[in-house]
């Protein structure tokens, strides 16, 4: 019985291993070059997929629109999805099957960390990449990742933007500035920091410090900020810590203003927070409800999927847009060649009409304050 | 000293957290000597379960304090439920294996039930419902101290008294004190050490979801993850104290509370939990058995 | 479940069925609440999925019926002493040069010419296992050998990796300098935690280990000032060749073949040292420590030797992972990384080299080729460490002790001849 | 020629608890004593005190090895250092390394006399070739000599009982001992295995010249065995003397002997 049933395991492990070799051999060796194909890296399982699934949602839609439409250079538009997880080590191996399948653009990653470790394989490899959600100014600002384009802005702009916020028009003197310790949070409090100590004495930073992601209370944090009679806080992270933060403040009669970001400005920390998220303020991307392109594409996915897009939707949709737009006025799929179209021509997105700067930076693409009153998120204009 | 006073409460309230989720633990650990990793799963699984009984009750427009018991009773039955499927499953046939395998599976329990929830509900972060009423009578102090807060403290108070007299003074009891020092023995004098051992994971893992259902409603969100993290908290703090006794636990929870809390208060929640571990090494550097804990000769 | 077989014989299939529908019926409440009903708060809707009650309820049914037959198969046969036929299989396998040796032979060609035959991405996840293996066979020192449970190996692996970051960035230092720096340093980090858990013993021990790891990533995490933080360490160059440097796909193939050596190196040095006087002795610290003191062995010295060198592979290894990635940051080192590590120890058998390279091949490659589930990929990895635990906790290959060979040695007196049973091999 | 080893007023408490009450003892080179009393008397504790398993709570334990002529303290030292001076030891319930094979278990025991380290075992210098080789030689000649010569390769753990007492023994000859403790070497064994015992413990005395300090119950061993013999009880010497001597001591008779030694006698 063991043996034999040990044997039948042996040769069906076998064979699926001969299979798999067998199937990794035909997908590794394509021919001919037909279809552009756009490969789409991001994290599609495990605890971020939610960040990373609806950028692939937004690029199956696009796409679908533009192969109706006959495609692109008489070419249609093939989308190879490979997931990440949000891992360095693993995006390393997403990179290698994505220019193994002999992608022509890339769509990703998600998380900065993730996009860090992947570039330097696309830029080997000759390849453009666009992210809708890496966020680390490094991306663009050091210089190293020529190819890489994003169509969000950088956690440096947010950081501005919020400091200016408190500075000129909460006109607050004393600022904590706290971060849940991660690649997003703590890099957007370091520049806040940054901008705030620059600030010539209008302003001063009291309190600077990180709060462990994931503990159940945040009371000696909050006595801190209490002792150091910081009139605003400024938190970087997203919105589990940021509600937990605000709850307890509010719960211990902490007035102290709060200021936050992107990754607390989503419904779910209004949930959360209830009644305590009145009166707090988060930078997002500028309100494009407005935007006739941006309820088509909503409306579209609403349409296709049976659901509200999720996060980064419309960036992704904007990314996969200037890709292809590139790609058409470029006449090829050369690099330089796209480069130059991404840089020079501006195309009508969801976002607005964007093109790109020197670095890669998406030209009129924005953050603004929003402030939660009465349970909803409104845009704070000034 | 208001400073110091305030952060001294604060990790009370901290340490009673961990320590309702670690007189679980303990629990388990006294009797077959066995971490089990999947403790703070149960935690995260008695939350949920709590979260979708509210949820569901809200619909049939109960009151407060009608919901708050009956999510908790539901979760606390449910989480029995599944530490007696989980001892069966997964710890019982490893009884007479080496100390590594049980300790393996409890791993491999831990990240399964974790993408189970994950795969059934979601990855997100769900709102939990404040379902412990603001008191009124609270209500001036409630800069120093909650409500919810305060109800915690005091069900882990309770709960500590309660399980110390129930193994001092039952006879389910007794049979748990005689499986934890001599399995054989227990069974040569009649005890049926299978059945005690399952009623100790169920006790534990009710427990588990009692304070799931407490701390969510005080944290006021959940996601499947919130057990790795609890658990690890929950054991260190079982340590602290002297893993296998009941009052070991709650002084060890109220140790690493206090810990983390004034780590925060006088130098940086940056290496809040630097310290905590850092006080778990030192702890049992100098006295390997916890606080509370006594020391096993071996037999030579 | 596991008492079906004990009543052989009388067992009907009525029971069978009987005791299969309490056990569906018992999971199809288990699992009502958390796989039927999902709410969103947010939303404020529920959704109802009677469907998954069904499957399950059907599907543990089914398994339920196959267990208690299999069980009932299985004590219903006599018990018999004879290895299995797979044993024998095997043990032919392993003593027939005529059937190993073209299988070796078949093993190293497939080994030395994989990147000629598979894509760069194939040959670039290859590598990835077998930095694996090389983790595995560290770790395995530790655990397997000298039964030290550590549950936080990864430390090692990030201060490796961190180390050549590091140096790369300050000093502009090279791979091939980086790498013995990066294990001198594991090491050190090795002995500097095993010594305040020299007297701690099993689960104390693995849960300061796991303490210990997390303390690195927490140092890694907040100390930006040292370690850049969480936004990690860019373009970290990879290993360069005599000078040259290589395309992409020329460096893949290159770290594979360097992986390849240090494979071997690891194998070559874990088996030296497993039968040697220092190995020897860490065996003999995992069977029973104090027996292993009083037999004369300094239980500190051993101990540390063991920290030490585990922590040396892991150290080579993350430099090796900081070339491979070019980037690196602390979420990379958690302790998922660990448990995985272990999991390739423990799922591979503790002590065995043979076992250790599989299993580490299998964990590692499959997730890789079955990304087609990779939602599922760590609810099986979970299940799949459970099951094997109660079924094969020895793992997929136990460790074997040397045979020594002698001549035989005419017994001195005639008073001792009396043993015709133990069978030698 | 003065004694081997002596004991000086050796105390050991646990907690309220006195195990060891100002003990004395000395034994000399060559010499085989037997210590005996009723369970829980304290023999195994003493013997842990001497092996430096626990640390007593007062008094000296010297050793004088003959042809080094020191003296050697040995309390406070840990087991491994103590078993390096010279003492060697077998444990009541048998401790060996029962994944281990026979020969490995004494090779273990060849430890503290040998020392090659890690880098001597991965690149087999000459050195550490040579002595890799004497190791196995010699422990082999244990084998062969207390006659488990045909089970060099099987696992410990499945060896018959009385032949993993008797690898016990050869485990710790291994160490080159000056002196064996035997903790109830003749436990669990049926009278043919104990008499090759008897042959074998004074084999070990008359080629090896190793004295013999050892614990036992079965006192038709003990009689037979021993130059003299200790008796303990409740911490406490009671009794010391030659087996003819103690076989006659009213004392020892009416606190512990009693009708075993009417059977022998």
């Amino acid at each position: 019985m063991v043996g034999d049933m040990g044997k039948n395991v042996f040769r069906m492990v076998i064979t699926a291993f001969c299979a798999a070799l067998m199937w990794g051999v035909a997908s590794g060796s394509g021919q001919a070059i037909e279809p552009i194909r756009l490969g789409v890296a991001g994290a599609h399982s495990g605890d971020l997929a939610s960040y990373g699934l609806p950028t692939v949602k937004a690029a199956e839609l696009v796409v679908k629109e533009v192969n109706a439409a006959g495609g692109i250079l008489g070419r249609q538009v093939e989308i190879l999805a490979e997931d990440d997880v949000c891992k360095p080590e693993i995006a390393t191996n997403t990179a290698t099957r994505l220019i193994s399948l002999k992608v022509d653009l890339v769509l990703g990653h998600i998380c900065s960390g993730a996009t860090k470790a992947a570039l330097g394989i696309y830029k080997d490899a000759g390849l453009l990449v666009m992210s809708p959600s890496a966020t680390n100014p490094e991306l663009t600002q050091s210089g190293d990742y020529p190819n890489f384009y994003r169509t969000i802005a950088a956690d440096d702009a947010q950081a501005r933007l919020e400091v200016d916020f408190a500075l000129d028009v909460l006109k607050v003197k004393k600022i904590a500035v706290l971060h849940d310790k991660g690649d997003y949070g703590k890099g957007l409090a370091e520049y806040a920091r940054k901008f705030i100590e620059a600030s010539d004495g209008q302003a001063q930073v009291v309190l600077y410090e990180g709060v462990t992601p994931g503990a159940v209370d945040y009371s000696a944090v909050v006595q801190k900020i209490k002792r150091a009679g910081a009139e605003a806080v400024i938190f970087g992270g997203y919105h589990p810590e940021a509600s937990k933060i605000v709850m307890q403040m509010r719960k211990k009669r902490l007035p102290t203003l709060f200021i936050s970001d992107d990754g607390v400005k989503d419904d779910t920390f209004i949930k959360v927070a209830g009644e305590y998220a009145d009166g707090v303020y988060a930078s997002g991307p500028r309100d494009v409800s407005r935007n006739p392109l941006a309820a088509a594409a909503t409306e579209a996915h609403k349409k296709a999927y049976g659901s509200e897009p999720g996060a980064f939707f419309l960036n992704a949709y904007a990314a996969t847009q200037a890709l292809l737009n590139a790609v058409a006025k470029a006449g090829s799929t050369d690099s330089a060649a796209l480069a130059r179209a991404l840089k020079s021509e501006f195309v009508e997105t969801p976002l607005g009409r964007i093109s790109f700067d020197a670095r890669g930076d998406a030209i009129g693409v924005g953050f603004s304050m929003y402030q939660v009153k009465n349970g909803v998120y409104v845009e704070v204009r000034q | 000293m208001d400073y110091f006073l305030e952060l001294f409460l604060g990790g009370l309230t901290r340490g009673s957290i961990y320590a309702l989720i670690a007189l679980g633990y303990t629990m388990v650990y006294g009797i077959i000597g066995l971490i089990n990793f999947a403790h703070g799963e149960i935690y995260m699984l008695g939350a949920f379960t709590g979260l979708i009984v509210a949820s569901l009750l809200t619909v049939f427009g109960l009151n407060q304090y009608a919901i708050l018991v009956l999510a908790s009773l539901v979760a606390m039955v449910y989480a029995a439920a599944y530490g007696y499927t989980v001892e069966k499953i997964a710890y019982r046939p490893l009884r007479q294996a080496s100390r590594l395998s049980p300790l393996i599976s409890a791993i491999g329990m831990s990240i399964f039930l974790q993408n189970y929830v994950r795969l059934a509900q979601t990855s997100d972060f769900l709102p939990f419902p404040a379902l412990i009423p603001d008191l009124a009578f609270m209500e001036p102090y409630a800069h120093i101290i909650g409500s919810a807060e305060l109800v915690i403290l005091l069900v882990t108070a309770m709960v500590m008294l309660l399980l110390t007299a129930v193994i001092r003074f039952t006879r389910i009891g007794r049979a748990m004190r005689a499986t934890a020092q001599d399995k054989g023995m227990a069974m040569l004098v009649g005890v049926d050490v299978n059945r005690v051992i399952s009623i100790t994971f169920m006790i534990g893992s009710a427990l588990a979801a009692l304070g799931g259902v407490l701390i969510a409603s005080h944290i006021g969100q959940i996601n499947f993850a919130i057990g790795f993290i609890a658990g690890i908290k929950a054991f260190t703090a079982a340590v602290l104290g002297g893993i296998g006794s009941i009052p070991g636990a709650v002084l060890g929870g109220f140790v690493l509370g206090c810990t983390e809390s004034f780590a925060t208060g006088y130098v940086s929640s940056d290496y809040e939990d630097v310290f905590a571990f850092g006080l778990l090494v030192l702890i049992l550097v100098f006295r390997p058995a916890g606080i509370l804990g006594r020391a096993a000769a071996e037999k030579v | 479940m596991t008492d079906a077989g004990k009543e052989s014989g009388g067992m009907t299939t009525a029971r069978a069925v009987r005791r299969s529908l309490l056990v569906s019926l018992w999971f199809m409440f288990l699992t009502l609440p958390i796989l039927v009903i999902r709410v969103n708060p947010v939303a404020q809707e529920i959704v109802w999925r009677w469907r998954n009650l069904f499957l399950i309820g059907v599907g543990s049914f089914v398994l339920s019926l196959v267990g208690q037959f299999l069980t009932h198969r299985q004590t219903r046969r006599t018990p018999s002493l004879t290895p299995g036929r797979l044993a024998i299989f095997r043990q032919r396998c392993m003593r027939e040069p005529q059937i190993y040796v073209p299988f070796l032979l078949c093993a190293v060609l497939t080994t030395l010419l994989f990147p000629w035959f598979f894509s760069t991405y194939q040959t670039n996840i290859m590598t990835t296992a077998l930095m694996y293996v090389v983790l595995g066979l560290g770790l395995n020192i530790v655990v397997g050998l000298a039964g030290l449970l550590d549950l936080g190996y990864v430390a090692f692996y990030a201060v490796g990796a961190y180390s050549y970051a590091l140096l790369n960035h300050h000093f502009g230092l090279g791979f091939w300098a980086a790498l013995p720096i990066g294990a001198g340093l594991a090491a050190l980090f090795g002995i500097l935690l095993g010594f305040p858990v020299l007297r701690l013993r099993g689960d104390y021990l693995a849960i300061v280990t796991l303490g210990f790891g997390e303390i690195i990533r927490l140092i890694l995490e907040n100390w930006n000032e040292f370690s850049f933080g969480p936004s990690g360490i860019a373009n970290i160059p990879r290993p360069g060749f005599f000078g040259l440097d290589l395309s992409l796909a020329g460096a893949t193939v290159y770290l594979y073949y360097l992986m390849i050596g240090l494979v071997l190196f690891t194998i070559f040095v874990v088996n030296r040292l497993q039968n040697s006087r220092i190995g020897r002795a860490w065996i003999a610290l995992r069977e029973d420590e104090l027996a292993c003191q009083a037999m004369g062995i300094d239980k500190t010295r051993t101990k540390l030797t063991a920290f030490a060198l585990g922590a040396t592979w892991a150290g080579m290894v993350g430099v090796i992972f900081a070339a491979k990635t070019t980037f690196i940051n602390p979420p990379s080192f958690t302790f998922l990384e660990s448990a995985m590590i272990l999991a390739i120890v423990v799922l591979g058998g503790m002590g065995s080299i043979a076992g250790v390279v599989i299993a580490a091949l299998v964990l590692i490659l499959l997730p890789e080729y079955l990304r087609a589930f990779a939602e599922y990929r760590m609810l099986l990895f979970g299940a799949v460490l459970v099951i094997m635990m109660i079924f094969r906790p020895q793992g997929l290959i136990s460790s074997a002790r040397r045979a020594y060979k002698f001549m035989p040695v005419p017994v001195a007196a005639g008073r001792n001849k009396r043993h015709g049973t133990a069978a030698d091999h | 020629m003065g004694p081997l080893l002596t004991i000086d007023r050796l105390c050991m408490d646990f907690g309220g608890l006195r195990a060891l009450d100002h003990l004395n003892l000395s034994v000399a080179a060559g010499e085989i004593v037997a210590l005996i009393g009723p369970n829980g008397a304290g023999k195994t504790t003493f013997f842990n005190c001497l092996t430096g398993l626990c640390a007593p709570t007062a008094g000296e334990i010297h050793l004088v090895v003959p042809g080094r002529g020191q003296r050697l303290r040995l309390n406070g030292l840990p087991p491994n250092r103590v078993t390096e001076k010279g003492l060697a030891r077998t444990f009541q319930n048998i401790r060996l390394f029962a994944d281990m094979t026979v020969l490995e278990n004494v090779m273990i025991g060849r430890h503290c006399r040998t020392k090659a380290g890690v880098f001597g075992a991965v690149f087999r210098s000459a050195a550490a070739r040579i002595e890799e080789q004497q190791i196995v030689t010699a422990s082999a000649a244990i084998l062969e000599r207390l006659g488990l010569g045909s089970y060099f390769n099987d696992l410990a753990r499945n060896l018959p009982y009385g032949a993993q007492r008797r690898l016990e023994i050869a485990r710790a000859l291994a160490t080159e001992p000056v002196l064996l403790l035997l903790d109830e070497p003749a436990a669990g064994m049926n009278p043919q295995e104990t008499a090759e015992l008897d042959e074998l413990i004074l084999k070990i005395r008359s080629e090896l010249g190793i004295a013999i300090l050892l614990i036992e119950h079965d006192m038709r061993l003990v009689m037979s065995l021993s130059d003299r013999i200790v008796v303990m009880d409740h911490g406490e010497k009671i009794a010391e003397g030659t087996p003819a001597e103690i076989r006659s001591n009213p004392l020892v008779i009416t606190a512990y002997l009693g009708e075993d030694l009417a059977q022998t006698a």
